[in-house]
C-alpha cells in the first residue's frame, strides 16, 4: 500500500532515466489498488487513507510529474544544472503531493504540504545566475513561509478547540459540541483558507505567482502552476469537506467572493501582459477562480458531492491543458529568444505543429468545444447554477463575463503567432522540438481532446467524489 | 492558572512577527521575524496541550515537527538569501523588484 | 400579444416511419466532413487539386444523402432520433446523437445544396490564393460544424456545434489574415459570438437542471405538459437561449460582427450568410419553438420586438452602403430580422420557409457579388457600373436574386415574405405588420440601388472586367433556378408540402397556416416591393439619364446622393441638431422641377438620410464605440489593477495579510 | 500556586519585551540576541508547563543551531553591524503597525472569548511516553519529515554553493 510512496526514493541514484522509470513504475501499485479496490483502507489510526479519491489524485500527480520530467530533460541538460538534485527535489515534491491526497489528520497533511512546497522554493531559484529567478524564489519563499505559519496557527486553534487532530474526530467533535459557528472555528478556517490560498494563488494571496512563474525555470513553472496548485486544491478540498464542512455557510460566502475576484482580476491583468509566462500566470490565477467557484457554492448549499465533482473535473482537465500551454510557450520562447509574445508574429509558420498545439491549448483554456476546457467550464457553470442560490447565480454571471474576457487574450496569442507578420524571415535557426517534448505534446493533446469529446470518462469522478464524501 | 494571558501573549508574538516581516528591510531580519511567528504557534500548541491534558501529547508532537520544519525553512531561506546576495550584493528585499506588473 | 393556443401541438405516437436505414446512418452526414477535413489537412497538398477534390466529394456525398433523405421524407414522412451515450455528469446523461425529422432534413438539404454550390464556386474563385488547402479544410469543417448543430437531438450537442461554428467562422473570416482589418474582424466575430454563446450555455444549463435531461424532445414534451418546475424558469431560459440565437443570427444589438465578417473570402460570406451560421439562431428558435410557445409566450414577444427592430434598422443601413458585400450583409441581417420576428409572432412555418428561400437567393446574390468582385477587383460599387454588358450571366442571375429578395412573384422571396406578412396580419400585429411592409419597401429599394450601381450605367472602375469562369457561373445558374422555384413548395391553396415537411417532428406542430393567400398582406407586400424597385430605379437610373443624357453625367444622381452621404458622415453627425431640415432644403434646391419630383426625392433622401443616421450613430459609432469602449475600459481597468503588482515583496506580504484581516473581519462580524 | 503564577506572568512579560526588541531594535546583532532570549524564555515557559522534552528540543535546535545559522547569515550578507537606521523600511511602518495591530486585536478577542480552560500540569517526566507515541502513532510523519530535511539540505547546499560556471554574464 505504501509502496507507491516509497518508490520515488529510488531517485537518489540521480539518473534522469531512472527517475522517469521510477515514476512510471510507481503508477503500477496505483493500478493494482484501483483494480482491487473495495473499501477505503485506513492506517495510522485513521490518519492515512487509500480511497478512490486519493488514488485518482495520486495518478494525476504522478503523471504530471512524469510529464514535467520530460519537459525538464532538455532544459537541465542544456544548462548543465544539477540534475540529480533537481530530480530529487521534484520527486520529494511529488511525494508531498501524494501524502496530501491521502492524509486525514492535521499533522500528516501539514507535513505533506510542506514537503510538497519546500522543494519548490528551492527549484524556483534553480537558475542561480539569473536575478529574476532569485527574486522569484525569495518572494515565493517569504510568502510561502508566512502561509505555512498561518496554516499552523489555524491548526493550533483547531487543536485547541477540539483536542483532536484526526479529521473525522474533529468534525464529529464539532458537530456534537454544536461548535459550527464558534468564532475560533471560523478564524481557523480563514487562516487555513488563506494559507492554502497562497498555494492555489487566489486573490489576494496570488501576488507571488506571476513573479515566481516568470523567474523560475519553465518546467518548474509548469509544475508550480499545475501540480503545486492541484496539491493545494486537494488539501483545500479535504480540509473544507472533512473538517470545516459544518461551517460551510460562512466560508462558502467568502470563497465565493474570492472566486469572483480571482477570476476577474486574473483575467483583467492577463489582458495587459506581453510576456507569455506572466500571461499564463494570470490566466492560471483566473482558472483557479473557476476551480474554486463550485467549491464555494457547495459550501453554501451543503451539496458537496456536486461541487467537488465540478472542481475536481476542472482541476484535472486544467492540469493537462495548462501543462500543454507551458510546453508550447517553452518551445516558442526557446526559438524566438524573446519573452514578449507580440514579437512572435507569424512564428507558427516555423513550426506549424507547435502552432496548432498552441492554438489547441489556448482555445481549450478559453473553453471552446470540443476541447476539454469546454467540458470543464460546462460542469462548473452547471454546478454554480444548479443551486438556484443567488450567490451561485451571481458567480455564474461573473464567470460568464470572465469567460468572454479570457477569450480575448487567449485568442490574441494564437492570432499573433499565426496572423501577424513574420519577424526576421531570413533567420535560419531551425526549430527545435525534441522528442521528450513531443511525448508531452501528444499526451496532453490527447487528454485535452478525449476529455472534451468523451466527457464520460469523468463520470467515474462523480462516483468517486460521492464515495469520498460518503465516508 | 487560566490560559488566556498565555494565548494573548502568543498572539502578540505572532503580531510582532508580522510587524517584523512587514517593516524589516534586511532579508535575514525578515527570517528572524518569521521565527517569531512560528514560535507563537509553538506556544499555542503547547498551551493547548496542557490545557486539554492530552494523553496522546499531540500538541507536543506537533511542536516538535514544527521546530524541525522551521529549521529546514531557515536553511532554505538562508540559502536563497545567500544566492541573492551573491548576485546583487544586497540583502535588502525592497530592492528586489525586477519583475512587476 | 401572442395568444396562447393550446392546440398548436398534436400528440402523435410516431405515425411517421423511423426512416429506416437511411436515417439510421445519418451520423455519417456529420462525421464525413470531419474525416474529410483530416484528410485534406494531411494529404491535401499532394493531390492534383490540392485537397479541393476531397472537400467537393464529401459535400457531394452529403448533398446526395440529404436529397435521398428529403425524398423518403416527402414520400413517407420521417421523424426519429438516435442517441449515443458518452457518459454522465451527476444525474445527467451526456448524449450525442442525430435527429432525422422534417426540420433537420430541411436544414440538411439547405446546407448540402448551398455548400455544394459554394464549394464548386470556391474551387475557381480561390484559385491561386494563399492557403488554398487550408481554406478547404476550414470550409469543410464549417459545413460539418453546422451539420453537428442541426442534427443535434440534445442541447449539449447544439452547444458544441454552436461553438464549433464560431471557431470555424473565426478561421474563415480571418482567412486573409495578413491584413490587420481581417484578423480584427475575425476576432470581433469570435468574441461577439462568444458573448452570445455564454448566454446559450447558461440557458441550456438552466433548462437541463429544471427538466433533468438534456434531450430536446424530452424538454419539449415536458414543456407542453406544464411541468411546474420548468415553468418557473422558462422565461429566463427562453431569453438566454434567444441571446444565443441573437449572436449567431445577428440580431440587434449583437449584429455588429456580421458586416465586418465580409472581410472573409466571398464564398465564405455566401455560405455563412445563406445556409450556415446565421441560420443557426433561427434554427434553434424553431427547434425549441414548442417550448417558447407553451412556456414562455412573453419571451416570444421580446423575440418579435428584436426581430422587427433588426429588420428595419439593418434595412435602412443597407441603403447607404457603398460596399456591395456590405449591402448584402445588412440585407442578410434585415432578412434574419424577418425570420426571427416571424418566429416571435408564432409563425413557425413562415420563418423556416423564409430561411429556406433566403438561403438560396442570398447565396445566389453573394456568389454573384463575388463574381463581380472577382472581375473588377474591388468591393466598392463606386468602381463598378455597366457590368451587364460584360457579365451577362452574372447580371441575369443577380437580377433574379434581387427580384426574389424584393419579393415579386413568382420568385421565391415573394411567397415566403408574403407568408410572414400574412401571419403578422393574422395575429393582429398591425404596427409590426406595417413595419414589415416598410421593410419590404426598403429591401426592394436598396437592392435596386445596388443593381443600378453595379450593373447599369457605365463602368467607372479600372481594368477590364470579364465574365467569370464556368465553374463560377454554373452554381449561379443553379441557384437562380432555386431562387425562382424554391418558393413554389408552399403556395397557399395550391401546394403546401413545405409546411408538412417542417411540422413533421416527434411532436407534430400544428399552427396557423393560411388556406389561401391573404390578399391584404399579399397586395401590401407586393406594392411595397414594386414601389421600392420603382423608386430605386427612378432615382438611380431614370433621373440621371433623363436630365443630362450624357454618359459621363449619367451617374450624376449617384454622385449627388453620395455627396450628401459624405456630407452627413463628416458634418451632420457631429452637429446632429437639425440634419433633416438642412438636408431636405438642399434636396429641394437641387430638384426644384415639380412637386412629384420633389416628393419622390424627399422620400429617397429621407430614407437614405435615416439610414445614414442609423448607420453612423447607432450601428458603427454607437454599438461599436460601446464595444470598443467596454474593451478599452476593461483594458484600462486591468491596467490599473496590475499596478497592485509592484514587484516589492513586502507589499505582497501586506496585500496577503491585509486580505486575511479583511476576510476575517468580514466573516466574523458581518456575515 | 502563587509563586508559580507570578513566575509565569513574569516570563510572559519578558517574552513580550524581548520579542518586541527583535523587531524594533536597529542593531542586527541585538535582534538576533533578542531572538535567542525570546526562545530561551519560550523554553522556560515550556518547562513551567512541564513539557521538558519540547523545551529541550527548542533549546538544542534553535538556540544551538538556528541562531548560529542566523548569525552566520548576518555576517555573510555583510548586514551593517551596529546601530543602523537603514534597517527598517519607514514607509511601511504605519501599515505594518496597523495590520499587525489589527491581527493582534482580532486574535486576542477571539482567543479570550473562545478559551477559558485551566492549565493542567501533568507532573513527572513525559519524555519516555512522548518517544513511544512519536515512534508508533506518528511514525509516518516522522519518516516524511526526514524527506523535508533532506530536500532542504540538498537544495540548500546546491543553491548556496558558489559556482562560477553558472554565473550569468550580464550581472553587474
Amino acid at each position: 500500500m505504501i509502496l507507491d510512496l516509497i518508490l520515488p526514493r529510488r531517485s537518489k541514484y540521480y539518473v534522469a532515466a531512472f527517475a522517469l522509470l521510477g515514476t512510471l513504475f510507481s503508477l503500477a501499485p496505483l493500478v493494482v489498488q484501483w483494480v482491487n479496490y473495495t473499501n477505503p483502507i485506513y492506517a495510522f489510526e485513521d490518519s492515512f487513507v487509500v480511497d478512490k479519491f486519493s488514488i485518482i489524485f495520486k495518478g494525476l500527480f504522478i503523471l504530471i510529474t512524469y510529464l514535467t520530467f520530460l519537459l525538464s530533460i532538455n532544459f537541465i541538460e542544456s544548462d548543465k544544472y544539477y540534475q540529480g538534485e533537481y530530480y530529487y527535489l521534484l520527486l520529494s515534491s511529488l511525494l508531498g503531493a501524494l501524502i496530501v491526497s491521502s492524509s486525514r489528520d492535521l499533522l500528516t497533511i501539514f507535513i505533506g504540504i510542506e514537503l510538497a512546497s519546500t522543494p519548490m522554493f528551492l527549484l524556483s531559484g534553480w537558475k542561480k545566475g539569473d536575478r529574476k529567478s532569485n527574486e522569484g524564489a525569495i518572494k515565493f519563499f517569504l510568502l510561502g513561509v508566512l502561509s505555512a505559519s498561518l496554516i499552523l496557527y489555524g491548526f493550533s486553534l483547531l487543536y485547541g478547540l477540539t483536542g483532536k487532530i484526526v479529521f473525522s474526530e474533529i468534525s464529529t467533535f464539532i458537530i456534537n459540541g454544536a461548535l459550527q459557528s464558534s468564532p475560533v472555528l471560523l478564524l481557523s478556517a480563514i487562516l487555513v483558507i488563506s494559507g492554502i490560498g497562497f498555494k492555489i494563488s487566489i486573490v489576494p494571496f496570488h501576488s507571488w505567482a506571476p513573479d515566481t512563474y516568470e523567474g523560475a525555470p519553465l518546467p518548474v513553472t509548469a509544475y508550480l502552476s499545475v501540480s503545486s496548485k492541484a496539491t493545494g486544491f486537494v488539501a483545500l478540498i479535504i480540509l473544507l469537506t472533512k473538517v470545516f464542512s459544518s461551517a460551510g455557510e460562512s466560508w462558502g460566502v467568502i470563497l465565493a467572493i474570492i472566486a469572483g475576484l480571482t477570476m476577474t482580476l486574473g483575467n483583467l491583468v492577463a489582458l495587459q501582459q506581453s510576456n507569455p509566462v506572466r500571461l499564463l500566470a494570470y490566466s492560471s490565477i483566473a482558472q483557479a477562480g473557476f476551480i474554486l467557484a463550485p467549491l464555494s457554492v457547495a459550501g453554501i448549499t451543503g451539496n458537496f458531492q456536486d461541487g467537488i465533482f465540478a472542481s475536481v473535473t476542472y482541476l484535472i482537465i486544467y492540469a493537462f491543458m495548462n501543462l500543454g500551454a507551458f510546453l508550447t510557450v517553452q518551445l516558442f520562447s526557446n526559438h524566438a529568444g524573446s519573452t514578449n509574445f507580440y514579437e512572435w508574429g507569424g512564428i507558427a509558420k516555423k513550426s506549424p505543429i507547435t502552432g496548432v498545439l498552441t492554438t489547441i491549448f489556448f482555445f481549450s483554456l478559453a473553453g471552446i468545444p470540443p476541447l476539454g476546457g469546454w467540458f470543464a467550464k460546462f460542469v462548473v457553470f452547471r454546478s454554480m447554477l444548479s443551486t438556484g442560490e443567488p450567490i451561485g447565480l451571481t458567480l455564474g454571471i461573473v464567470g460568464a463575463v470572465n469567460a468572454v474576457i479570457a477569450l480575448v487574450y487567449y485568442a490574441r496569442i494564437s492570432k499573433v503567432i499565426w496572423m501577424d507578420e513574420l519577424k526576421d524571415v531570413d533567420s535560419e535557426t531551425s526549430f527545435k522540438f525534441e522528442s521528450p517534448l513531443k511525448v508531452v505534446g501528444v499526451f496532453t493533446v490527447l487528454i485535452t481532446f478525449i476529455s472534451g469529446i468523451f466527457p464520460g470518462i469523468f463520470s467515474y469522478l462523480g462516483e468517486v467524489s460521492s464515495i469520498f464524501f460518503g465516508n | 492558572m487560566i490560559v488566556q494571558p498565555v494565548l494573548v501573549t502568543a498572539a502578540a508574538l505572532f503580531s510582532l512577527g508580522i510587524y517584523g516581516i512587514l517593516v524589516r528591510r534586511n532579508a535575514v531580519m525578515v527570517l528572524l521575524s518569521i521565527e517569531l511567528i512560528l514560535n507563537a504557534v509553538n506556544i499555542n500548541f503547547i498551551i493547548f496541550d496542557s490545557m486539554l491534558a492530552d494523553s496522546l501529547m499531540q500538541g507536543q508532537i506537533f511542536t516538535i515537527f514544527i521546530i524541525t520544519i522551521a529549521a529546514a525553512e531557515v536553511g532554505i531561506g538562508l540559502a536563497i538569501v545567500l544566492m541573492l546576495f551573491r548576485n546583487r550584493q544586497t540583502a535588502n528585499i525592497n530592492e528586489f523588484d525586477l519583475m512587476k506588473w | 400579444m401572442v395568444k396562447f393556443d393550446a392546440n398548436f401541438l398534436a400528440e402523435t405516437e410516431l405515425v411517421y416511419t423511423d426512416g429506416g436505414i437511411l436515417a439510421e446512418f445519418s451520423w455519417s452526414l456529420v462525421v464525413l466532413p470531419f474525416v474529410a477535413a483530416l484528410f485534406i489537412t494531411f494529404i491535401g497538398k499532394y493531390l492534383p487539386y490540392k485537397g479541393a477534390e476531397i472537400a467537393l466529394g464529401t459535400i457531394a456525398l452529403i448533398f446526395i444523402y440529404s436529397v435521398s433523405l428529403m425524398f423518403i421524407h416527402i414520400t413517407e414522412g420521417v421523424a426519429s432520433e438516435f442517441f449515443v451515450n458518452v457518459g454522465s455528469i451527476g444525474q445527467f446523461d451526456i448524449e450525442f446523437g442525430w435527429v432525422v425529422d422534417g426540420l433537420s432534413i430541411m436544414m440538411y438539404f439547405v446546407v448540402g445544396t448551398v455548400a455544394l454550390l459554394v464549394f464548386i464556386y470556391a474551387t475557381n474563385y480561390m484559385e491561386g490564393e494563399i492557403r488554398y488547402t487550408f481554406f478547404f479544410t476550414s470550409l469543410t469543417l464549417f459545413a460539418g460544424s453546422m451539420l453537428v448543430l442541426v442534427s443535434s437531438p440534445t442541447l449539449i450537442q447544439i452547444l458544441i456545434g454552436w461553438e464549433l461554428v464560431g471557431v470555424c467562422s473565426y478561421l474563415l473570416i480571418g482567412h486573409y489574415w495578413e491584413k490587420k482589418d481581417n484578423s480584427s474582424a475575425a476576432m470581433k466575430a469570435f468574441i461577439t459570438n462568444k458573448i452570445a454563446d455564454i448566454g446559450l450555455m447558461i440557458g441550456i444549463i438552466i433548462l437541463a437542471l429544471n427538466t433533468g435531461t438534456l434531450r430536446i424532445s424530452e424538454i419539449l414534451y415536458q414543456s407542453t405538459h406544464d411541468y411546474e418546475k420548468l415553468s418557473k424558469v422558462a422565461f429566463a431560459a427562453a431569453i438566454l437561449l434567444f441571446i444565443g440565437a441573437m449572436g449567431k443570427s445577428a440580431q440587434f444589438p449583437l449584429h455588429v460582427w456580421l458586416p465586418d465578417a465580409m472581410a472573409g473570402p466571398t464564398p465564405v460570406s455566401a455560405l455563412m450568410h445563406a445556409a450556415t451560421m446565421v441560420t443557426a439562431g433561427v434554427y434553434l428558435l424553431a427547434r425549441m419553438f414548442p417550448f417558447y410557445k407553451s412556456m414562455a409566450p412573453e419571451a416570444l414577444d421580446i423575440v418579435m420586438l428584436f426581430g422587427v427592430i433588426t429588420l428595419l434598422g439593418a434595412g435602412l443601413i443597407a441603403i447607404v452602403q457603398d460596399d456591395l458585400k456590405k449591402v448584402l450583409a445588412y440585407s442578410t441581417v434585415s432578412q434574419l430580422g424577418y425570420m426571427v420576428a416571424a418566429i416571435g409572432s408564432g409563425a413557425y412555418t413562415a420563418a423556416l420557409f423564409h430561411l429556406w428561400t433566403h438561403a438560396f437567393f442570398k447565396a445566389l446574390l453573394f456568389l454573384g457579388a463575388g463574381s463581380v468582385i472577382h472581375a473588377v477587383h474591388s468591393n466598392s460599387m463606386l468602381e463598378m457600373g455597366g457590368l451587364r454588358k460584360v457579365m451577362p450571366k452574372t447580371f441575369t442571375t443577380f437580377i433574379i436574386g434581387t427580384v426574389a429578395l424584393a419579393g415579386l412573384p413568382p420568385f421565391a422571396g415573394f411567397f415566403s415574405k408574403d407568408e410572414i406578412l400574412a401571419s403578422f396580419n393574422h395575429e393582429g400585429e398591425t404596427t409590426f405588420f406595417f413595419i414589415a411592409v416598410l421593410g419590404a419597401f426598403i429591401t426592394a429599394f436598396y437592392m435596386t440601388r445596388a443593381v443600378s450601381l453595379t450593373f447599369l450605367g457605365e463602368y467607372r472602375g479600372h481594368g477590364h472586367p470579364h465574365e467569370s469562369h464556368n465553374m463560377m457561373t454554373t452554381p449561379l445558374l443553379t441557384l437562380a433556378v432555386f431562387a425562382i422555384a424554391s418558393g413554389w413548395v408552399n403556395i397557399p391553396g395550391v401546394y403546401t408540402g413545405f409546411t408538412d415537411w417542417v411540422t413533421t417532428r416527434k411532436t407534430k406542430i400544428v399552427e396557423y397556416h393560411p388556406e389561401s393567400f391573404d390578399l391584404f398582406a399579399l397586395s401590401s407586400g407586393l406594392i411595397a416591393g414594386l414601389l421600392g424597385i420603382g423608386l430605386g430605379y427612378y432615382l438611380y437610373q431614370l433621373q440621371g439619364s433623363a436630365e443630362t443624357g450624357d454618359d459621363k453625367i449619367k451617374i450624376q444622381p449617384v454622385w449627388t446622393v453620395l455627396e450628401n452621404k459624405y456630407y452627413l458622415d463628416h458634418f451632420y453627425f457631429r452637429f446632429i441638431i437639425d440634419p433633416i431640415k438642412i438636408n431636405i432644403s438642399k434636396a429641394v434646391d437641387k430638384f426644384n422641377t415639380n412637386v412629384i419630383d420633389r416628393f419622390i426625392n424627399g422620400v429617397g433622401q429621407i430614407a437614405s438620410l435615416l439610414g445614414g443616421v442609423v448607420y453612423n450613430n447607432l450601428d458603427q459609432n454607437g454599438i461599436d464605440r460601446f464595444l470598443n469602449m467596454s474593451s478599452s475600459g476593461t483594458d484600462s481597468f486591468g491596467g490599473r489593477v496590475k499596478l497592485l503588482q509592484t514587484g516589492r515583496t513586502q507589499q505582497y506580504l501586506m496585500l496577503f495579510l491585509g486580505g486575511v484581516v479583511t476576510i476575517s473581519l468580514l466573516i466574523l462580524f458581518i456575515i | 500556586m502563587e509563586i508559580y503564577e507570578v513566575v509565569t506572568y513574569f516570563t510572559l512579560l519578558l517574552l513580550l519585551f524581548s520579542a518586541a526588541r527583535v523587531v524594533t531594535t536597529s542593531n542586527v546583532i541585538h535582534a538576533a540576541i533578542s531572538l535567542v532570549f525570546t526562545l530561551a524564555l519560550t523554553a522556560t515557559l515550556f518547562l513551567l508547563l512541564s513539557t521538558q522534552f519540547v523545551a529541550l528540543v527548542l533549546v538544542l535546535v534553535y538556540i544551538g543551531a538556528v541562531i548560529v545559522l542566523f548569525l552566520f547569515g548576518v555576517m555573510i550578507t555583510r548586514a551593517p553591524l551596529g546601530k543602523n537606521a537603514e534597517l527598517d523600511n519607514d514607509k511601511n511602518k504605519l501599515i505594518g503597525a496597523t495590520i499587525s495591530g489589527a491581527i493582534f486585536l482580532l486574535f486576542s478577542y477571539i482567543l479570550i472569548n473562545g478559551f477559558d480552560g485551566e492549565i493542567v500540569i501533568t507532573s513527572g517526566s513525559s519524555t519516555e511516553l512522548l518517544g513511544e507515541i512519536l515512534l508508533s502513532r506518528f511514525v509516518f510523519p516522522f519518516e516524511i519529515v526526514s524527506f523535508v530535511l533532506l530536500a532542504a539540505l540538498i537544495g540548500g547546499i546546491t543553491l548556496a554553493r558558489k559556482d562560477e560556471a553558472l554565473v550569468d554574464e550580464d550581472q553587474i
